[in-house]
């Protein structure tokens, strides 16, 4: 029996955590793996909605996002490989393509 | 903010006595120690490890949820799978040992992108923390609740198509990934991916 | 039917030359004159125009974004109906004309030129605002790239002046025409673009007075009037022969024409509150670009400086918003895209054969070309206005029409458009007697040009053995100067089909006004009936039209009487009492 | 008593004749451009011929005595129709207009007659003649158009042949400075006229905005409207036909050589002579003249414009015949004293003699286009000699010249009994038998007819000086070498014309019309003689010219009577007096002939001493004179100089700097200024763009929260 409130204040930290490393670390790397964080965090929010709610709706979701969450890692992580091929870096703000 | 917490926790006054609480706080704590871990290691490895920390945990977290398959997935597609990709890729890559914790350059931005996310912090824990209040879970749950078969049937019969589009996406990835990190002049495609 | 023929035959001829290989110049250019001509042929079809009706014909009307309420509609009346021809019978002379000034890229030249003679014909056409709009800026386009592509000098700089300036002025425009879509809509709950409808609401003055404006910017940038003319000088210097004789000959009169067919009848109020200032600019238009254009070194930056200055002849006739200055001022406009023109491509033959426009490179050019000087001279006096050639009718309307401006809009109160407010009522009289200047002026910079280039005697060698015209380039004055002398010896013809229309509007206008005219405040109202119910029975001068009135309980003063109306002849300026008469003390003995 | 006719023939024919010569004169040969031009002339004044004498001349008997002036019209088609402006091609042949017709038709055609020889050796003849007949054509429509505007098409039609024709050598045989010299005269001659066709365009639109029309009959009944108040500029108030009066006045002014606005025609000579001629004798600067006789009912109805034009035409005539005291140029002198004469004709139409005024215009055309032809057989003979110190001794050689010259000589200077005597005494006896009560009924007769008086003592000796100089005494200046040629260079043999010595004697071609205008010089005063002469005689109206033109040229008087309340110019005490009438008549003569005599006894044999000694004491006032008191220079600096500086001025400082620079390009600067800014923003770095979306994020979820929680009520 846990409180719902719980649920989603544990899922909510783990989020901003996770997004507070997409934004500080320059390391795709580390940030693909607080990508990793905040779809985690996603996916308890969803289950801790399924427990309470009683049907599995939440539970299909997080299922899904899981799926993707292998997906976007499989890309993600490709692109960084072939960046680091590039440019010897795997460090963010060295890669500013996205300039003009 | 965990002080947020527990003070909401206090007021639910039952909790003391219940091992299923207990082993909430315990894999919550330990989710939270991961992911931090994650974010503020140097060496891209320990971050990596740290995170499988965060994963197992949640997995755990799915049981207590009475998500007993997903907890499943949780530590094979995640702990498994996808972490040994990532330390895959960081053994190839990340000869760069040695981040600093990038507040060098654009150290303004980042603090305004922090401070940003404390806000955001607070105002979610605000509505859940509110949100969870007096509702009382359903204490009575079908046996079978997040079960493979239940699921599972669930997954096929009403989520079908979500599904198989899930799986299209999960097939194209894997096609991109590879697409991308194929060497242009030696033809010779490696499929990191 | 016919008109949507006529619109898009060019964008079709577009479509199949754009197919042709690139190699294959001859036929590139034989194609697209083809084309030309036969959309000319197809809208020498407007033959079946009754030019004794004032309303709309040929109409074509089918949905085109019917969630949006926007039309496919297209109409010709008396008013567009000689500048639809004008486009129709001057796009295939250019074309035949730049056979050999335009050698690079001849594909994407033809393609542009056809996609702008199709802009412009939309644009004389279009009765739906927001087709007008996309007709308005799809000239943009071609004229951008036939400048900045095939232009001499610092082309890219000339055609950008062009476009920026077109651009500022037309957004301003859209968003007003969108401001008319969703007030309209909210007051009637019928959402529509339709030019007609809107024509039977009227805006309360405040909004009048932006929406005239937003409108008014857009078409004085193209007419160009007084302070926004600069970009046209480089335009037309810049831009090869082709464009500049378009640009001068049907381009400008999109200005002119956007203020007779919307800007004005639209908003009747703001109209009259403006016109004193646009007169004031019109008029100096007139002469500072008369002043102007005889310091230019540049022939063509000269004939561009008289367009400024005819122009402003044209603009001024149109606030005169009587019959005489109408018609005058679309008369200008035909004449002046002929003369004009015709200025253009002698220029051109000129800067075909010695790559040039300086005036000072030629002189006792008459010795080795007569027939060239004679064309030009033709040309060059029309454009001076001389009577007998098409330049004078114009001009002789247009003053009479400011000369003797006053409109009646309703009981005793006579609306005069050209009178600043609180000046004495010598306004016009003052307006015509400057413009009327302009007649000596414009003959000051164009005998100077004539002479620098025709008189005196070879002074560059290079000059000496200049060809004369050949076949082809007389095929392409000949209509020209014909024209002319046609214009000017007979002009009835031109004038006839335009009364009923012009008189039509100027109904509209001050009954549009006279609503409007006590709507202070914001807000549509719709005018109970339709106009041409108004009209009908104010034509036949019968019973008190049906007043324009607010939906809802309360009416609005009631309307002109029709016997007041400028109904037919009552439009224009034959005084019922001589003006001078009822302007000045007791009229002795006056009617 | 009107009848219709098919008028428009009269100028079509001589239109066809150009439109022919004009297209294709370079494939015909000479001898056929020659047959269009002078055919074409020719069949229209045998038109004229016939409709004046087979079908007015009935007419004006039947309505002699009524006011009713017989007309013959045709309204061509509506040329101009639009609001409540309705133009047709009218055209009317009345009396008046007759006359003109005769003048235009018959001088004209002698003139084309005349050309044939004077330019067969032109290179492109076909352009002259087709300009020539061109010409023709628009002073026919100026003389039949029965309203203004169709007026003012001949108006200007006859300005833009006058440029072409002064202009036509614009090469010179490409000695620039001549070449460039005509061209600007032509274009000064119609730029002036400009001035003047403005004046007339407003006079035009005052007209029509007070009455409505502009058809000159209509407007003749539209006497009550022309009288009305008018406050030009808000001053005033003067009446409609006062400032509409003056701005037509202005146009003539332009047209037929006015001070100020006389300076063209002395240039014009620039153009062949034929065309100084017809043009700028004859025929097109009397249309000034014509066109107030025609208007005479609006300017009878302001006296004090007809005061100025009386005023201002004595003034032109003595300033213009004082200038010709000391010119070298023959055609220059021919030039002067034409505005001189001019002058003359608007005395008297200015002192409501608009028959006598036109009656001059008449004679003048006569002697006048005489003399230039004459001095054009001079300059043809002495190979574009025009120096008058180069001449001298030409009498024999030239017998037919010297003849026709002399004639023409004594009527221009007033000789009883030729022409000019009779025209210009009428004028002179108008203008003192004349009350004006605008101006000062007493002085103002005086001052006329004392400057005209001593216009026509210099008429006489500026003429007589020119004429011993050109023909008596021995022949001055050496020999031009005959490699010199005129205008195109000489090909092969004289048309009839043969060579005597250096000279090329003039063909038939050149002295046929030579002597018909000689006769008419001679003769034509009799169609006008004085009424007192017709007192001694006891004949009643022996003014058998005013008894013509009286129906059309007293409409005006009548109205004024009817209208103006008599206010009008009108004839005073004097006028009845036929001893004072004789007294002036012989002053008259005695001073033609006296200042003749002078100028003879003076020149007989070249310049005496005599006129040395008086140039030299008089240096400064003969300098004056010499350089045309500077009119041209002034002019130049207050208004050309001014007007080209100012044009280049707008130019850089409007055009170029205040809208370009600090306008348009300032607004592209500002924009480019803010776009460097904002782009700023654009590091490419994701990571700031996380920033920026998690910031945009909070901001939404602060927003829905907040929302959320006062509606919970939280």
């Amino acid at each position: 029996m846990v409180p719902t409130s719980q649920v989603l204040g544990l899922a909510a930290l783990l989020f901003c955590i996770g997004l507070a490393g997409v934004i500080v670390r320059r390391n795709l790397l580390i940030v693909l793996m607080s990508v990793e964080l905040m779809l985690n965090a996603a996916n308890l929010a969803l289950v801790g909605f399924a427990r309470a709610r009683g049907d599995l709706e939440g539970q299909g979701l997080a299922f899904l996002i899981v799926a993707l969450a292998a997906a976007e890692a499989a890309v993600g992580l490709a692109i960084v490989v072939s960046v680091f091929r590039s440019r010897r870096t795997v460090y963010a703000d060295e890669v500013t393509l996205l300039r003009r | 903010m965990s002080s947020a917490l527990m003070s909401s926790a206090l007021m639910s006054s039952v909790l003391w006595s219940n091992p299923v609480q207990w082993a909430f706080w315990l894999l919550g704590g330990l989710a939270l120690l991961g992911a931090l871990g994650t974010v503020t290691r140097r060496s891209p490895v320990q971050a990596a490890l740290f995170l499988v920390l965060t994963l197992v945990a949640t997995g755990g977290l799915f049981l207590v949820l009475h998500a007993s398959f997903l907890a499943a997935m949780q530590v094979l597609v995640y702990a498994g799978a996808v972490m040994v990709l990532f330390l895959f890729v960081v053994m190839s890559v990340s000869h760069t040992e040695g981040e600093t914790l990038g507040l060098a350059q654009g150290t303004l931005g980042k603090l305004i992108g922090l401070a940003a996310v404390g806000v955001l912090g607070h105002q979610l824990l605000r509505v859940c923390l509110r949100l969870g209040d007096g509702r009382s879970l359903r204490a009575a749950l079908p046996g079978d609740f997040g079960d493979v078969r239940s699921l599972g049937r669930w997954i096929f019969s009403r989520y079908l198509l979500p599904f198989e589009a899930i799986s299209v996406l999960l097939l194209v990835a894997i096609v991109a990934a590879v697409a991308i990190t194929r060497r242009p002049p030696r033809g010779r495609a490696e499929g990191e991916g | 039917m016919l008109l949507t023929a006529i619109v898009l035959l060019p964008l079709l001829g577009a479509l199949v030359v754009a197919l042709l290989p690139r190699a294959e110049e001859r036929a590139t250019r034989h194609l697209g004159f083809a084309f030309t001509l036969l959309t000319f042929a197809v809208s020498l079809g407007l033959a079946a125009f009754r030019p004794a009706e004032a309303g709309w014909q040929f109409v074509v009307q089918r949905p085109w974004v019917a969630s949006l309420g926007i039309d496919f509609h297209l109409a010709v009346d008396g008013i567009s109906l000689w500048l639809v021809l004008l486009t129709t019978f001057l796009t295939p002379i250019v074309l035949l004309s730049s056979y050999r000034a335009i050698t690079t890229r001849v594909k994407e030249f033809v393609v542009a030129m056809l996609v702008l003679e199709t802009g412009m014909l939309g644009v004389f056409l279009a009765l739906d605002l927001f087709l007008f709009y996309v007709f308005w800026e799809l000239v943009l386009v071609p004229m951008y790239l036939i400048i900045g592509i095939w232009g001499h000098g610092d082309r890219i700089y000339a055609a950008l002046k062009f476009v920026l300036y077109t651009v500022v002025g037309s957004l301003l425009m859209l968003a007003a025409i969108i401001y008319l879509y969703v007030t309209h809509g909210q007051a009637t709950g019928h959402y529509t673009f339709d030019y007609p409808t809107l024509m039977l609401s009227v805006w309360g003055r405040g909004e009048q007075l932006w929406l005239f404006l937003a409108f008014a910017l857009a078409f004085a940038i193209k007419v160009p009037l007084f302070p926004l003319h600069t970009w046209l000088p480089d335009a037309h210097t810049q831009a090869p022969t082709a464009g500049s004789v378009v640009l001068a000959g049907v381009l400008l009169k999109l200005g002119t024409y956007g203020f007779l067919r919307f800007a004005l009848p639209l908003f009747p109020w703001a109209a009259a509150r403006c016109a004193p200032y646009l007169a004031a600019l019109a008029v100096i238009g007139i002469i500072y670009g008369a002043l102007v254009a005889y310091a230019q070194q540049d022939a063509k930056r000269l004939v561009a400086y008289s367009s400024v200055s005819h122009l402003g002849f044209v603009m001024l006739g149109l606030l005169a918003m009587n019959s005489a200055g109408l018609q005058g001022s679309l008369f200008l406009m035909l004449s002046h895209g002929v003369s004009t023109g015709g200025l253009f491509l002698a220029i051109g033959v000129l800067y075909e054969r010695r790559h040039t426009n300086e005036l000072a490179q030629f002189g006792g050019l008459w010795r080795p070309m007569p027939i060239f000087a004679g064309l030009f001279m033709v040309i060059m006096l029309s454009s001076a206005g001389l009577p007998g050639l098409s330049g004078f009718v114009g001009e002789f309307l247009i003053l009479v029409g400011a000369f003797t401006h006053r409109l009646f809009v309703d009981g005793g109160e006579q609306l005069r458009l050209l009178t600043l407010p609180g000046a004495w009522h010598w306004g016009p009289r003052v307006v015509a007697g400057l413009a009327a200047l302009g007649v000596l002026l414009g003959a000051v910079y164009l005998l100077a040009m004539f002479q620098k280039l025709m008189f005196g005697p070879i002074t560059q060698p290079k000059n000496a053995e200049l060809r004369d015209l050949d076949a082809r380039e007389i095929a392409v004055f000949a209509p020209l100067v014909v024209l002319t002398f046609v214009m000017g010896i007979y002009p009835r013809p031109f004038l006839a089909p335009m009364e009923p229309a012009v008189n039509r509007l100027l109904h509209d206008f001050s009954v549009r006004y006279a609503a409007s005219r006590d709507h202070q405040g914001s807000g549509v109202r719709r005018l109970r009936g339709k106009l041409d119910a108004l009209r009908d029975e104010a034509d036949q001068a019968t019973a008190v039209p049906p007043a324009p009135a607010r939906r809802g309980p309360s009416a609005l003063p009631s309307a002109p009487r029709a016997s007041e109306l400028p109904s037919g002849r009552a439009a224009g300026v034959r005084p019922v009492k001589p003006p001078l008469a009822r302007s000045h003390g007791p009229a002795r003995g006056a009617a | 008593m009107t009848k219709t006719f098919p008028l428009l023939w009269i100028p079509l024919l001589p239109l066809l004749g150009a439109a022919i010569n004009l297209l294709c004169g370079r494939v015909l040969s000479r001898r056929a451009v020659h047959a269009v031009a002078c055919g074409s002339v020719a069949g229209a004044l045998g038109v004229v011929v016939f409709a004046i004498f087979g079908r007015l001349w009935p007419l004006a008997w039947a309505a002699e005595g009524t006011h009713v002036p017989a007309r013959l019209v045709q309204t061509a088609y509506a040329w101009i129709t639009a609001g409540s402006v309705e133009l047709p091609v009218g055209l009317v042949c009345d009396p008046l207009s007759a006359v003109m017709l005769l003048v235009v038709t018959l001088v004209g055609f002698l003139i084309h007659l005349y050309s044939t020889g004077y330019m067969a050796h032109e290179r492109d003849h076909a352009r002259f003649f087709g300009y020539l007949n061109l010409f023709t054509g628009a002073m026919l429509i100026l003389v039949l158009a029965d309203n203004l505007p169709l007026l003012f098409v001949g108006w200007e039609g006859v300005g833009v042949c006058s440029y072409l024709l002064i202009g036509f050598w614009y090469d010179k045989d490409g000695t620039e400075r001549l070449g460039l010299a005509n061209a600007m005269a032509g274009r000064k001659a119609f730029l002036v006229n400009r001035v003047g066709d403005v004046a007339f365009l407003l006079g035009m639109l005052v007209l029509f905005a007070a009455t409505g029309t502009l058809s000159i009959e209509s407007l003749a009944l539209r006497a009550s409207d022309l009288l009305l108040p008018l406050h030009p500029l808000g001053l005033g108030p003067y009446t409609v036909a006062g400032v509409a009066g003056l701005l037509l006045f202005i146009g003539a002014m332009g047209k037929s050589a006015q001070i100020p606005l006389y300076v063209w025609l002395p240039d014009a000579m620039a153009g062949p002579t034929p065309v100084s001629a017809l043009i700028h004798a004859a025929t097109m600067v009397t249309a000034g003249v014509y066109m107030v006789a025609r208007m005479n009912f609006l300017f009878m109805l302001s006296p004090a414009v007809m005061g100025l034009i009386a005023l201002v035409g004595a003034t032109t005539a003595l300033f213009a015949a004082s200038i010709g005291f000391a010119q070298h140029d023959i055609k220059k002198v021919l030039a002067y004293s034409t505005i001189s004469q001019l002058g003359y004709m608007f005395v008297a139409v200015g002192v409501g003699a608009f028959s006598a005024g036109i009656f001059h215009l008449f004679t003048h055309a006569f002697f006048k286009a005489c003399l230039f032809l004459g001095a054009g057989a001079i300059i043809h003979a002495l190979h574009d000699e025009q120096d008058l110190r180069q001449m001298g001794g030409l009498r024999r050689p030239l017998a037919t010249t010297h003849w026709t010259f002399l004639v023409s000589t004594l009527a221009i200077a007033g000789i009883p009994p030729l022409s000019g005597f009779f025209s210009k005494d009428e004028i002179l006896w108008r203008a003192i038998a004349t009350a004006n009560p605008a101006l000062g009924s007493t002085w103002l007769p005086a001052l006329l007819y004392v400057m005209s008086l001593a216009a026509a003592l210099c008429t006489a000796f500026y003429m007589f000086r020119l004429y011993g100089l050109v023909f008596l005494g021995e022949r001055r200046g050496a020999a031009p070498a005959s490699s010199h040629g005129h205008a195109g260079g000489h090909a092969g043999g004289h048309a009839g014309g043969g060579h005597a010595g250096d000279l090329h004697l003039p063909g038939p071609a050149m002295e046929a019309p030579l002597i018909v205008l000689a006769g008419g010089a001679a003769l034509l005063g009799l169609l006008g003689l004085p009424e007192v002469v017709g007192a001694w005689l006891g004949i009643e109206h022996i003014n058998l010219f005013e008894r013509w033109l009286a129906p059309v040229v007293d409409q005006g008087a009548r109205l004024a009577d009817r209208w103006a309340g008599g206010h009008r110019v009108a004839a005073n005490a004097l006028a009845e007096s036929h001893g004072l009438e004789a007294l002036l008549l012989l002053l008259s003569v005695a001073v033609a002939v006296g200042s003749s005599a002078l100028a003879w006894k003076l020149y007989r044999a070249g310049p005496s001493a005599l006129v040395a000694r008086l140039t030299a004491r008089l240096r400064w006032f003969y300098r004056l004179v010499l350089n045309k008191y500077w009119v041209d220079e002034l002019y130049d600096w207050i208004i050309v100089r001014p007007y080209k500086a100012l044009a280049v001025v707008l130019f850089q400082l409007i055009d170029r700097l205040v809208i370009d620079r600090l306008g348009v390009h300032g607004a592209a600067r500002s924009v480019d200024g803010v776009g460097r800014v904002l782009r700023r923003l654009q590091t490419g770095s994701v990571q700031h763009y996380v920033v920026g979306l998690v910031i945009g994020v909070t901001a939404l979820v602060v927003g829905v929260v907040g929302a959320a929680l006062l509606g919970g009520g939280g």
